[in-house]
């Protein structure tokens, strides 16, 4: 469950009757002027896995440091199973954490590095070596003990990190953008991975990373964090079709944006008009009224191509002309890159999946339209909160 | 140029034979003082006389002192262990405090004293030891004079040659300590204290043995560097020489050919040690490389 | 230690901790090093006026200078040193270049080793291989007749080319090291690209290598040049009734002549004449000394 | 109870036998050091006179540093037996070691510094002829104050009458050190220790040397072509000391061993070590025959009488020698 | 035009008048017994953006440095711009090279690093001022003649790098992954950037890459490299939707693959039948007889997904029962994880973009099918040349 400042709180699949594994209330840090984490207040259910999604520097580390005991808070509180955690150093907090670049020790084989945790317990060593052993297979790295970290891949890197946190079993596990060093197949692989264990060890997950895929595919919840505050915590479904500020229709998934004027507001249906003069209408977020400066958004899979402007205005779309730029052809993912011919606007459209349009060729003159409803409209430079950027 | 690059005939010979000549520059004296040291003479020159080893094991009857029946030389063998012992010691020490101190701390001046630790290395080593000797000297006196008090490792002798050398060999030491500790991964003992370690703990199975391979290094160079040191020691020398200052004395007498043995033993025993650290440090060096 | 936030309690942990730290590196410098030279300073500036009793003075100074000799051999020691340094550089660089970039695997390391091993051995040692080596009636002499070069062993020791080859000898491996280490961290793809882009060999050697180089071109020579200058060993072993090293005048004063006023005085000039060198040495490099120094 | 004796002394001075049959004696346990005279001042100086129970530094050379650097003690005389020295050497001794009424050495051993010739190879009479063209390249000398004296004494002039004068004993000294500038060429290399020197008229490396007559001897028992002459100016005549220490720890043993030494067989057997004469008086009749007649070889009545004995050495002196000294040193 | 040593050349819109500006003929280099690359002809058209895509060792850094003339060939010959290259020395060649780490010369300006080829020719400073200047705004880089190299952003640096080696008008422009080190923001974006460039200056790239996206999206030409051969030359689209050898078929884009034996050959349709017993129709690729082990191919976004089977059947597909394993939402790349319920054999199938099926959950079961003419079958080990796994 988790609760934004000023965004409703939404149960959902969590067991409301359990008490939140983290909660965090009104926290900030401040390095000098600079608000790097901004009176945060949020909290994180038993058992879910929670994302914190945001461009580099808005103040992830900063948060996820507070959370592990690096950093202590400037003010504010931050509960770990329901117990206050102010002053409570790293290495007594329930509390594991999965560094970016994950920190194995290297002078250590694999199973002195997930015993690592039980040795300082004082656990016996043949306990030590037991529970070692079932974590490496819970890993699917059995029998890995003796290995030198540097004879791992990078997955199974991974894994060994995430079980040396995993053996102490902590209330909470912290993953400080664990896959950002690895490369794009393996990226792909362990996300799948990453997902299944932690729905086969139950637990809670905070997870940091500046790659939208990568939250949105992982995460039960998910807050989208920019200079040091959250724009909007929710689902990622939630993220992608209702965003609710400019920075998360932006940030999370690919769109179009048009900056302009709405010209036109009629219900929840906003006409934006760029100073270029392209004419788009949008399903506003928020209270926009005429005249107001707006940004709408349109994703590129949302538009559909059309050789005759029939073919839109017939489905009751609005139609724009434009010139094919440029064809990126990129099998499932192809798009082209279109202009409108009024406006010279340039616009990402995605091609359909089913191979139709293979035959687009540069040059080429074409219709594009889109459901205004699934196109979104902000007032210009709203945020989660009014004094965000102070 | 590189070897991925085409290289003309010429320069590939000139190459070989050029590291030919260098190789044949270093090796040269070396092989010389070994070879005499078996020749049947009673210098170390030329001609050959034939194979003897009495410049060994000749004893005081046999008109011919050899090295293990030399108790002067032997003596300042072991003199010169002990003196490199304790600067070795005393520098690995000192060295890991320094490099803690400039890369875990912040205090005003900290640049500052950081320059001024490499300063000793561009300190001529006679100058250190005749500074170091004025110095003591003058503390010594003033101790004598004000209280009566003889301060006697302040006079020159072994207290003041270890003193002497360490205080510069103590810079070696801090570079190469705080090259590796630069390179340290801080998160590496985040993450030990994370995982529940006290700060003790993280020292001692983190920060320590990652830092080994430099402490092991340090304390062989510092060793050598100790073993080898000479223009300092000659100005802090007491009544027992070590091993440079001793060989000095004799060289000036025109050696004779128990230098030549000593020095044999000198390079059998550090080759010993340099291949056996090598063999040591291999799979601790593998640690930093990937 | 980490980098955890100071609460007021591990602020005064860290303050003691910085305390601990800083007490041997400060008893080191002051004690060993800093006070030394001051008194040193205090030493060469006083001078004897009747027994046991001295006077402020910069007549050990004023000595040196009206002196011929003094400067004379000053000066000389500077220059064989520039010119030891010089050469050393010289005949490391193709062989520091050779195992950073031709050689690779094991012929690399052995050949890296093999620079090093004769420096394994003390300098006392190896000038006694030059000397056996060198002496008229040494292994070189004695070979020099035997190929008819000359009718009789002839001196090799106690010639000033006898000192530059003893005092590079000795500073080999100083100046390889650094080079190795500079030019081993020269991006191969840099040469290749230079050379793909049109380049020749001297020119990606002025444009690309010895710029690249620098710092550790610029570290071996200080080390090699401090190690020729403060050296007295092979100067004066090699070197003989013609060493003349600067070195010998300091340690003759202090021990022979049992002044140590001259003695300290002479030991500034030489301590100022190399910190002058190098400093000139880092301003015609561009490079910067802490950094310089810790490449060596 | 200190139970060591800390000896500052030179090369023979203390043979092993001799050193054991002490030990045996008085329970004491030697510990020596091998040195010359300016680095047993030097190290005094630096210690100020710690380190060492005893020292033994040439008559000549104990006043100037004791005034200067007060690095010895006075001599407790009723702890020796005065009676074991050759009367008219002690007291010459005790006269040139007085500083402020105290005394401060006595003799122990003497000789003389000389010339030694590879007679096959070379023809010589002075010191001067040590500079003759022909020996280009192989004499040797030392290059320390008594080198200067000796070419002093060689061109006509009585260095030692100059020492009250510093300004003509300077001009003197600028003279010699011409002489010795212009004679450089001739020089293997300068001495400072007895066996390099001793080593290089073995290799016949070196066919003439100024140096002390018991290394000439010495050689000539191995080579008989080897000789010690007396120089024609005059050999000069030394004689080494005890001294003890300002700041000896174990003065007892330092009188013991003075006792022990003077003893006329112990002193006889360290002469012969030496392969010089000994102030001890009745040592002569039980020393080596073949030494005295060496010594007789060398010194003929006339050249006996031409010694020059060295008068202590005022403070100041040896500074303007110094100069000197590095002005050879330096030239080319 | 590119002519691949087993597959038919194919001329498509380069002018075939034109010389080819590189050929290779039998290319070989060998390392001990390791054939790094092994017999490789082609020939890559001027003005054409041709890439060698395939996974990491697979010998195209050794290609392209023999191109280059940093390595000399063991055997076959290289023509560039019609002229033999054996023995031509790398600086004396007509082609320039983008380094994979683009070997910016750190201590020279950019203007120097531009200039410095033009410099070694012996072009007079005025006129490689001019020339800089002029080759700098050409990459959008105006004014960054002063800049120091470590005062650029990657992607500047990466311009500079092909502003080096255009300035001297090569024949050639060779690039080792040029992008492989940006991180995966930057990537995108300089992707279209260097399309955008290669068109404008109209000189000939070879690019090298093992991101099979990039290959697709940037080239006119790709040649697909496996164990020093190419397995594939072609189009990108070709090798998308035609992939000639099941290598091809799993590099280039994702695909569900699934091994077994060929139960049943009718025409070009084969069945194939898993050990596990899952029976599916595919298109044949080259000759398959009954009995024959294969290897099918059936994309993500091939795959339809349905609550009813009938909808399956009824629009002539096979239909498949499967269980949700997990959802992987991604936005317009969404996809879920089935496995098929009778033969367990698990399969990932994209979520249509059009928001339908959001509301699938785990656990649920659900209909897939596929036209089995977009699905793809080869006998079991098929490459483009018998002998290349020798
Ligand atoms: N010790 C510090 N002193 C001053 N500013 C800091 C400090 N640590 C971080 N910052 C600043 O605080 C902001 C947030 O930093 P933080 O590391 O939390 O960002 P992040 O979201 O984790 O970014 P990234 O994705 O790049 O890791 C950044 O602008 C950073 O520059
Ligand atoms: N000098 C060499 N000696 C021996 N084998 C080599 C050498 N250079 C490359 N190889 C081997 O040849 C094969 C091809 O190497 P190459 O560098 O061309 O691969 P690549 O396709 O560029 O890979 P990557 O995508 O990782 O850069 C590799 O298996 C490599 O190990
Ligand atoms: N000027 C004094 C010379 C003293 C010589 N002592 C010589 C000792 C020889 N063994
Ligand atoms: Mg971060
Ligand atoms: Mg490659």
């Amino acid at each position: 469950m988790c609760v934004g400042p000023v965004l409703t709180p939404s149960p959902l699949h969590a067991n409301p009757a359990a008490q939140p594994d983290l909660q965090a209330t009104r926290v900030a840090k401040h390095y000098g002027a600079f608000r790097a984490v901004d009176d945060l207040s949020f909290s994180v259910a038993r058992g879910s896995f929670f994302s914190i999604l945001g461009p580099s520097g808005c103040g992830k580390t900063t948060l996820l440091r507070m959370i592990a005991g690096f950093l202590s808070p400037d003010s504010g509180e931050i509960l770990i199973g329901g117990k206050p955690m102010n002053g409570v150093p790293p290495n007594k907090r329930p509390v594991n954490m999965v560094f970016q670049h994950l920190a194995l020790f290297p002078m250590m084989s694999v199973g002195d590095n997930v015993g690592y945790g039980l040795a300082r317990r004082g656990v016996a060593k043949d306990e030590i070596k037991r529970r070692v052993g079932d974590m490496l297979e819970r890993v699917s790295l059995p029998g890995a003990q003796n290995k030198r970290v540097d004879q791992l891949s990078g997955g199974q890197k991974q894994r060994v990190a995430i079980a040396r946190s995993l053996v102490l079993e902590p209330t909470l596990l912290l993953l400080d953008e664990p896959l950002g060093a690895l490369d794009l197949k393996l990226r792909e692989h362990m996300k799948i991975e990453l997902k299944q264990l932690q729905a086969a060890f139950g637990t809670t997950f905070v997870y940091i990373t500046h790659d939208q895929s990568e939250a949105l595919v992982l995460s039960d919840h998910v807050a989208v964090m920019n200079h040091g505050r959250f724009e909007q915590v929710g689902t990622p479904q939630q993220l992608y079709y209702e965003p609710q500020t400019p920075f998360v229709a932006g940030f999370v998934g690919a769109n179009n944006r048009l900056a302009g004027r709405a010209t036109e507001v009629n219900g929840t249906t906003v006409t934006v008009t760029s100073a270029q003069g392209l004419m788009m209408p949008a399903r506003a977020i928020g209270q926009i009224t005429r005249g107001d400066a707006v940004e709408a958004f349109v994703r590129p899979e949302v538009a559909r191509l059309a050789r005759q402007a029939a073919l839109l205005t017939d489905a009751g779309l609005p139609s724009f002309n434009a010139r094919v730029d440029s064809l990126l052809f990129d099998g499932a993912n192809s798009a082209v890159l279109l202009t409108e011919v009024q406006s010279n606007t340039e616009f990402r459209i995605a091609l359909p999946q089913t191979g139709e349009f293979a035959d687009l060729a540069v040059g080429e003159t074409v219709f594009f339209g889109f459901d205004p409803q699934r196109a979104v409209c902000f007032a210009a430079g709203t945020t989660a909160n009014e004094h965000v950027f102070s | 140029m590189i070897a991925s690059l085409p290289r003309p005939l010429w320069l590939r010979a000139s190459t070989v034979v050029y590291g030919l000549a260098f190789f044949a520059f270093l090796f040269l004296p070396l092989v010389v003082v070994a070879v005499f040291a078996f020749n049947d003479a009673p210098y170390p020159a030329p001609p050959w006389r034939g194979f003897t080893l009495d410049w060994f094991v000749g004893h005081d009857g046999s008109g011919r002192t050899g090295l293990f029946a030399d108790a002067a030389m032997l003596g300042s063998l072991w003199t010169s262990v002990v003196v490199a012992c304790w600067v070795t010691i005393l520098s690995v020490l000192v060295g890991t405090a320094n490099a803690f101190l400039i890369e875990r701390t912040q205090f005003r001046g900290k640049q500052a004293l950081s320059l001024l630790m490499l300063a000793p290395l561009v300190i001529p080593g006679v100058i250190l030891g005749i500074s170091i000797l004025a110095f003591a000297s003058r503390i010594a006196n003033l101790a004598d004079d004000l209280w009566g008090l003889e301060l006697e490792f302040l006079r020159p002798g072994l207290p003041l040659v270890v003193l002497g050398q360490f205080s510069y060999i103590v810079s070696i030491a801090t570079l190469t300590i705080t090259a590796r500790l630069k390179r340290f991964d801080i998160t590496l003992e985040e993450a030990a204290y994370n995982l529940g370690a006290s700060r003790l703990a993280v020292l001692w199975t983190i920060t320590l043995p990652y830092l080994k391979p430099a402490l092991i290094g340090s304390a062989a160079i510092s060793f050598l560097m100790s073993f080898e040191n000479f223009n300092t020691t000659l100005m802090l020398v007491g009544s027992d020489s070590p091993l440079t200052v001793m060989m000095y004395g004799r060289m000036r007498e025109g050696a004779t050919p128990v230098l030549n043995a000593v020095s044999l033993l000198l390079m059998v025993a550090s080759a010993v040690l340099a291949l056996t650290m090598m063999r040591g440090n291999k799979p601790g060096t593998s640690n930093n490389t990937h | 230690m980490s980098s955890a936030d100071p609460t007021r309690q591990s602020r005064h942990v860290a303050r003691l901790m910085l305390m601990l730290l800083l007490a041997p590196a400060l008893l080191w410098l002051l004690g060993l090093i800093v006070l030394p030279h001051v008194e040193l300073g205090m030493l060469s500036m006083r001078a004897r006026v009747a027994p046991r009793v001295y006077e402020p003075s910069l007549a050990q100074f004023r000595t040196f200078f009206e002196e011929p000799l003094y400067w004379h051999t000053f000066m000389r020691t500077a220059l064989m040193s520039i010119v030891a340094t010089a050469l050393t550089l010289l005949m490391a660089f193709p062989i520091a270049w050779t195992i950073a970039k031709l050689v690779r695997g094991h012929t690399k390391s052995m050949l890296f080793v093999m620079c090093l091993i004769p420096f394994w051995v003390s300098e006392t040692v190896r000038t006694l291989g030059w000397m056996i080596l060198l002496r008229e009636s040494g292994v070189l002499p004695a070979l020099l007749v035997w190929l008819g070069v000359t009718p009789a062993p002839v001196e090799l020791l106690y010639h000033d080319a006898t000192i530059l080859v003893g005092l590079v000898y000795t500073s080999m491996l100083f100046m390889v090291i650094p080079l190795i280490s500079a030019l081993e961290s020269l991006d191969d793809s840099l040469i290749e690209a230079a050379y793909d882009l049109g380049g020749n060999g001297w020119s990606i050697l002025r444009q690309i290598v010895i710029p690249h180089a620098a710092p550790g071109i610029v570290a071996g020579c200080i080390v090699v040049f401090m190690l020729t200058l403060g050296n007295y060993l092979t100067p004066t072993l090699l070197g003989g009734k013609n060493s003349q090293w600067f070195t010998e005048q300091i340690y003759t004063q202090f021990i022979t002549r049992f002044n140590w006023e001259q003695g300290a005085a002479f030991g500034f000039l030489l301590l100022a004449l190399s910190t002058a060198i190098v400093w000139a040495g880092l301003k015609l490099s561009g490079q910067k000394f802490g950094e310089v120094m810790q490449r060596s | 109870q200190e139970k060591t004796l800390r000896l500052l002394t030179w090369a023979d001075y203390a043979p092993a036998d001799v050193v054991a049959q002490f030990e045996k004696e008085t329970g004491y346990k030697v510990e020596l050091t091998l040195s010359n005279n300016e680095e047993m001042i030097s190290k005094l100086r630096a210690t100020g006179g710690a380190g060492f129970d005893l020292a033994q530094p040439s008559q000549d050379r104990i006043a100037g540093p004791q005034t200067e650097f007060g690095i010895y003690k006075p001599m407790d005389l009723s702890k020796l037996k005065t009676e074991l020295f050759i009367p008219s050497m002690l007291d010459a001794t005790k006269i040139n070691t007085t500083v402020a009424g105290k005394v401060y050495g006595l003799p122990h051993i003497w000789g003389t510094d000389g010339l030694v010739v590879n007679t096959k190879l070379a023809k010589m009479e002075n010191y001067t002829d040590l500079c003759k063209a022909e020996f280009k390249g192989k004499v040797a000398y030392r290059l320390k104050r008594p080198t200067l004296l000796a070419f002093a004494f060689a061109s006509g002039k009585d260095p030692f009458a100059l020492y009250s004068n510093p300004k003509a004993y300077t001009e003197l000294m600028d003279e010699v050190g011409k002489t010795l500038t212009a004679c450089k060429p001739n020089v293997k290399f300068y001495w400072d220790n007895k066996d390099q020197l001793l080593n290089g008229m073995r290799a016949g490396e070196i066919v003439g040397a100024m140096m002390w007559d018991t290394g000439g001897w010495k050689l000539n028992n191995e080579k008989p072509e080897i000789q010690f002459l007396a120089p024609k100016a005059g050999a000069l005549g030394w004689i080494d000391t005890f001294a003890i220490p300002a700041k000896g720890k174990n003065d007892a043993a330092a009188y013991a061993w003075i006792n022990f030494n003077m003893r006329p067989e112990i002193a006889a057997k360290v002469a012969g070590s030496a392969g010089n004469f000994t102030a001890s008086k009745g040592a002569d009749q039980l020393m080596d025959a073949k030494l005295k007649a060496q010594f007789a070889t060398s010194f003929p009545e006339a050249a006996l009488k031409n010694i020059k004995w060295y008068p202590a050495v005022p403070a100041g002196i040896e500074d303007i020698e110094g100069k000197v000294l590095d002005r050879i040193k330096a030239a080319n």
